[in-house]
């Protein structure tokens, strides 16, 4: 079978600092790909140079086999890539139906919609609710509190809504659990499964061991700027995972 | 001829047709006398700085002489001095050096007895109602440039107000005077300036202006109280829209001056001081040359002395 | 230690978690209270209670004289150019931009309007459409050295400043059109200007359309997906840009609305003055000033934040303030003194009524 | 014994939002106190509250039995409470080595840095380069990188090792190893220890339940922006504390 | 399933991890490479390259009379006012902030230097002394509006500007004191004027202290707490705050030693003009001129980023161009209209050298 989204020989440099290495990537189609790595191995520039958000310095990118150069996010999402950033990209003085319509808003029916352009507030205000409801965050009491003024956790509920609300192609998530509760975050996981159920691939990148092995078909090792190896989660234990990623053990042959 | 001279022509703004048509008038004769020319202007008015450095690049440049019209006349003379100290002959035009004698000559307008004609022919004009006059003074701005007190202060005298303290305006104590504003003498800062007085005493029927710009802008703001006719504005500059508004009954009476005289003469003097190194004289009993004012108007008044529109729309500048 | 913890399957305790959004019992009542949840809610009427307080202030200090429909309806006369200007300005700043060009491009568009006029012969309608035109096509160049050549807006707007003051001198050839001279041959020139009385008060359609521009701005800002979006890309471009707004598109179509506004503001100019000057002081100062309005109406310099009804009430209150101090007799330093404390003041009441509500 | 850190009826509303409703708080000499909670129940504002950053609506906050009013974080850190914000509170264009020692730089030795006020940056980057490797950041290759520019787990751990390093009466972790990775959580939690074996108390706000467990010596349990009760590790499984979190079961009567 | 994976206790499997620090083999070389990494870690320089290759381009189109010591000097002189109040501007730029009053301030000191000497018989080092306390209370005034009262900086040094310019002159009585007496009875407020040749280039004390206060203002602002607090204030001030600055103090002490520079510049307008004027057109445009200095050197207006060498670098660019033009002869609106364009097109240039060398 051929990736769907591939990368070969990615690399990206910021002055003296390297973050990308020579690395490859492969997301098969269907699948939820996890990637682990120590913090600052390069995995957040990995997925922003398929997503478009940094323009690698070397290397390739395909998408369903045709060589792709996303030269902003916007041109990606175009394509059907769906990304969760870490730092979520959400506009903090905007509010919380704002963010999670941005880019793709709801007009009114009629007149008003077509002629006047005009927004239809309550119905993104109902599916915003629906949606964060579904994700357990059950603490906002205010729709249209400004991003800003949530906690840690709201904001990256809001987040996640969104990608998983409007994916299509592929969904990429960095790290959507760092900042949830363990009801939120079980939610998510849950919402995963439900994503690649509709025949969506994912990836998945966290340093939660436990969730990556319950929901991962495959685990990508990220280390030193570099894949270091693709483990299935059936043939491994989270201790050699964690082991490859810390460099305490040697990695195996190529996967 | 003058060959290989050059001259520096110094204005305080590029912006007022005032001072693109001593441009011209400094740019033909200096064609003519085979000068050559650098202009140079402040970005605003009352730009020293510019203006200085201005000076300084004409000595960099190695002039023969400069024709300036000091932004801040007093401010400006150890530059002039600088320049002068380098053998360079320089020439204030239209308005003096703060002491005159800083620069090596003055071909100016007298801006006193521009202010005082068309004071004194307001007064006529009214008669005696003059005793009851309701007037509302439009200056340029608030940092009371001398050009603009010498009008001011010209025109009070002409009308027969008692100034207090001639250097500066606002001190009077005559109970005819409604307010001073500031107009920056343009036609936007007029009719708010206008506004405001009419806003304080809707009754004022004499309105000085320092220049034409200014006079069109309070002109509109009568004209939307439906007041422009009962209201006699006067003005200071001569340019030609200011006096064919003068034709048109928007201003009463212009004083003219002639920008374009006060440069050929300027670029004839430079000429000539670098060929014999002699330099200009002023008019006889005057410290300056005096490059005259006429009072345009089609009302002329007895004892005062005018010219009519026809002639004013004859020498008449941009 | 941790490793017989962690046998324990904590997740599953999750099926009986409630399924209530949060809500506490609400306290604030009376008056004070809803005034205090509106203000909260609606911060862009601090300004206008600072607006109102200011002419209740001068109608007390100055009586009827103030009070009159006159006066109230000629500082909506004095303001209609910088409400125009700071209608635009909103956008820009708002943007996180800031636009120095604004009083140049009304100036140069009211320039062409009437030269195209008298020089070129053109029938009015169609010099004042080429002045719209050339206002947008100045605006389309900041535009896109804003947002493709990514310099600060500050430097672009600056740069544009000078050479758009210059090109004005350069064009016009330092010329005034007189107003007569419109008024015969070009009346439609003075379309702006065009006067209607409303019970004893005089408007003009420049302040009709002043006032319906920011409106239809408020609107267009608040209730469509542009608004929001120019909201976004001023707030956080990065963020905007990887939620996937189109941040150039919206840029572009910023500056370029901004340069169709100020060459409406030259037009507005026309009617108001009469005459076309290539020397009107909105050229020089019409920048700081709508600038000054716009913060004065609590939009923030840093983009994203406030609404442009508060800019429109900040370009009245300073109109107010000028008027008021003028009617009171104070001398025009005097004035131009007093207006800098009144300004500080404003915004410090501003400041204030924001922090009681907050 | 007497609370070293006591919140008595802390209430912060912002505008329609409670964020705490009549909260009680309190902390132990020497001790280790998780707060538990779901998203948005007010946890963070409740260490904002007592820490100086917000001032509450209403209520008071004891510290040593001497009741305080702080109105800034500067009087906190100046009465011994160190504090990581779960938003980390950094300067991102300032260095790693910059915003480690904000607000207590170190100086050079003699005359440049009595006379010159010269900062002594060897000295800092030094010691900024040991605490980042003891927290096992190894990634970093620039100590004198921006913050903006760093992971985010690198920079959460700069504001940990920052807090770490100069904590003197209480030291409060709002969710301090939310962006780690594995290796990095643990050492956070060694430190944590460590800490806690010189004397002083911690605060510990965190959503990994075993990692509570492994650590606390009590749990708060935060509902609805109040304490809903507080809880001995040894008396209760992770179980019945996530049932009392998210409303599942009832919670035991005032601990 | 998930019960049974949680059993693993993965993190003892963390003993044997490495604890190397990450590198990477490095892979610029040459001239390029070096001139590369100079640039990204020392993003000053770009303004400076723009600044040579300004000076290269003037000296080969003008040839000796512009690449002299004597027209190379006359820039320093000519930008010696606007460096002093780009220094100062720089500072509070860099806290975020915008300060409109700096050329306001430097008039009023210069004037309470004269009339105090003057009119009240003080002497000159006295008279000195009072005007640079006097600019530093009205810097202490705008600190404590803006850090106490929470006021944007924007509107309240825009209202200094009007309150201090209206009581300059006021207090002046809009009098000028000349250079001769100034000469004759108190030489001492012409020591910044002070001229000194080394090898045929002209120097006055003014441009030394405007190079000496440049450079002692980047090492306090790069090796001192002070300097780094400066930055973190304007890069985030809550994280500021909660990071343990005292913000208050750190704007306070920015804002008088900004009055403080602006009344030294006060000092060198003495100096430089001789005479103390009261409309010295500093007091309206050194405000823009300086901010200009500052973006063109590259310091964001969001305050936090950027070096106060590349404001001065900014400056000179500025006056480069000023004289360049000005020596070629273009006429003024010429000037004006190219040198718009060149502040447009030298920060293009500075972009795309950072974009290169990102
Ligand atoms: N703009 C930048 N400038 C300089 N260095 C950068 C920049 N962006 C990332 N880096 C560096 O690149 C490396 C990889 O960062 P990245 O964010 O991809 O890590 P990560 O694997 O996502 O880590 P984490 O798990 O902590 O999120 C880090 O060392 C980081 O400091
Ligand atoms: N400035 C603010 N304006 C309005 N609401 C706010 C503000 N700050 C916090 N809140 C609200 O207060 C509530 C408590 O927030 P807090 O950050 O304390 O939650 P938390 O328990 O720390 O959550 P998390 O686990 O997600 O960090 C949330 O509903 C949040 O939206
Ligand atoms: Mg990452
Ligand atoms: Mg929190």
């Amino acid at each position: 079978m051929e990736p769907i989204l591939k990368g070969r020989n990615l690399v990206k440099r910021y002055g003296k600092v390297t973050a990308l290495d020579h690395c490859d990537f492969d997301l098969y189609p269907g699948e939820i790909l996890a990637v682990i790595g120590d913090n600052g191995a390069g995995k957040s520039t990995l997925i922003k140079a398929v997503s478009g958000a940094v323009v690698p310095d070397e290397g390739t990118v395909t998408l369903e086999g045709k060589e792709v150069r996303f030269s902003s996010p916007i041109e990606a999402r175009d394509a059907g890539i769906e990304t969760v950033y870490q730092t979520l990209a959400m506009s903090p003085a905007l509010s919380i139906t704002d963010n999670m319509f941005m880019g793709r808003e709801l007009r009114m029916p009629g007149v008003m919609g077509k002629w006047f352009r005009k927004l239809d507030k309550p119905a993104m205000e109902k599916f915003a609710r629906e949606k964060l409801s579904e994700l357990g965050l059950m603490t906002i009491q205010n729709i249209n509190q400004a991003v800003e003024t949530l906690s840690g956790g709201q904001r990256q509920g809001v987040a996640v809504a969104r990608a998983a609300a409007f994916g299509s192609k592929v969904i990429i998530l960095d790290e959507p659990t760092a900042a949830l509760g363990v009801k939120e975050s079980r939610k998510v996981l849950e919402l995963i499964q439900d994503v690649k159920s509709r025949g969506i691939p994912i990836i998945l990148i966290s340093h939660n061991m436990p969730h990556v092995f319950e929901v991962a078909d495959r685990i990508h090792v990220h280390r030193l700027g570099k894949r270091l190896c693709v483990i299935d989660p059936k043939d491994y234990t989270m201790s050699d995972a964690v082991a490859f990623m810390t460099g305490a053990k040697e990695a195996p042959e190529a996967a | 001829g003058g060959h290989g001279v050059s001259a520096c022509l110094i204005t305080k703004t590029d912006t007022n047709p005032f001072f693109v048509k001593m441009r011209e008038g400094a740019a033909a004769k200096a064609e003519e006398l085979g000068v050559e020319l650098n202009t140079y202007a402040g970005k605003i008015d009352g730009d020293n700085e510019t203006q200085v450095a201005a000076i300084e690049t004409c000595i960099a440049n190695g002039a023969k002489g400069i024709l300036l019209t000091p932004s801040d006349p007093a401010a400006i003379a150890p530059v002039v001095e600088q320049a002068r100290d380098q053998g360079i002959l320089v020439i204030a035009l239209d308005t003096p050096l703060d002491p005159i004698d800083a620069a090596d000559m003055t071909f100016a307008t007298d801006n006193y007895k521009a202010g005082q004609l068309i004071g004194q022919w307001a007064r006529a004009q009214l008669g005696d109602a003059a005793s009851e006059a309701k007037i509302g003074l439009l200056n340029i701005n608030i940092s009371q440039p001398t050009v603009g007190v010498l009008r001011n202060q010209g025109f009070l005298e002409g009308f027969g107000i008692d100034l207090g303290d001639p250097n500066k305006w606002g001190d009077e104590t005559d109970p005819r005077i409604v307010g001073h504003d500031v107009s920056d003498g343009a036609a936007d800062g007029g009719r708010k300036g206008m506004e405001n007085l009419l806003a304080s005493d809707p009754g004022i029927n004499v309105v000085y202006t320092i220049n034409e710009p200014a006079a069109a802008g309070a002109y509109e703001a009568l004209k939307a109280l439906g007041r422009e006719d009962d209201v006699l504005i006067v003005s200071v500059d001569g340019g030609c829209p200011g006096v064919a508004n003068v034709r048109d009954g928007v201003i009463g009476a212009t004083s003219q001056q002639y920008p374009l005289l006060m440069a050929s003469l300027g670029i004839e003097a430079i000429a000539k001081f670098a060929e014999t190194g002699e330099k200009p004289a002023p008019t006889e009993g005057k410290n300056f040359y005096d490059t005259g004012v006429g009072l345009v108007t089609d009302q002329p008044v007895d004892g005062v002395e005018s010219i009519s529109v026809e002639e004013g729309l004859a020498r008449c500048w941009g | 230690m941790a490793s017989d913890r962690t046998n324990d399957n904590y997740e599953s305790a999750l099926s009986g978690a409630s399924t209530d959004v949060a809500s506490f019992e609400y306290h604030k009542k009376g008056f004070v209270g809803r005034l205090h949840d509106l203000l909260h809610t609606n911060p862009a009427l601090v300004p206008l209670i600072v607006l109102v307080a200011a002419i209740i202030i001068f109608g007390i200090a100055l009586g009827s004289k103030f009070f009159s429909p006159f006066a109230l309806t000629l500082i909506l006369q004095q303001v209609q150019i910088v409400g125009v200007l700071a209608a635009a300005q909103s956008l820009i700043i708002l943007t996180a931009g800031i636009d120095l060009s604004v009083g140049a491009m009304a100036v140069i568009s009211s320039v062409i309007m009437g030269q195209f006029t008298f020089r070129y012969g053109l029938p009015a309608p169609m010099a004042v459409a080429a002045g719209l035109a050339i206002g947008t096509a100045i605006g389309a160049l900041n535009g896109w050295l804003v947002s493709r050549v990514k310099l600060p807006p500050f430097i672009v707007t600056l740069g544009m400043w000078q050479i758009v003051l210059a090109a004005n001198y350069l064009f016009s050839r330092n010329e005034t059109i007189r107003a007569q001279d419109i008024e015969a041959n070009a009346p439609f020139l003075h379309f702006m200007g065009y006067k209607f009385q409303i019970g004893g008060a005089t408007f003009t359609l420049g302040v009709l359309v002043m006032i319906l521009l920011v409106l239809l701005l408020a609107y267009v800002l608040r209730n469509t997906a542009w608004g929001r979006h120019v909201y976004a890309v001023g707030d956080d471009p990065e963020a905007a840009q990887l939620a996937g707004v189109d941040v150039h598109k919206t840029l572009m179509s910023v500056y370029m609305l901004v340069g169709f506004i100020c060459a409406l503001a030259g037009w507005v100019m026309i009617g108001r003055f009469g005459s076309v000057s290539p020397s009107a002081s909105t050229g020089m100062m019409g920048n700081i000033q709508s600038i000054t309005a716009v913060v004065i109406g609590g939009i923030s310099l840093f983009g994203g934040r406030g609404s442009i009804l508060g800019a429109f009430f900040g370009a009245l209150i300073v109109g107010v303030f000028e008027l008021g101090l003028r009617m009171a007799g104070a001398d025009p330093q005097w004035t131009f003194l007093l207006i800098g404390a009144l300004i500080i003041a404003a915004v410090s009441v501003d400041q204030w009524i924001r922090k009681v509500s907050a």
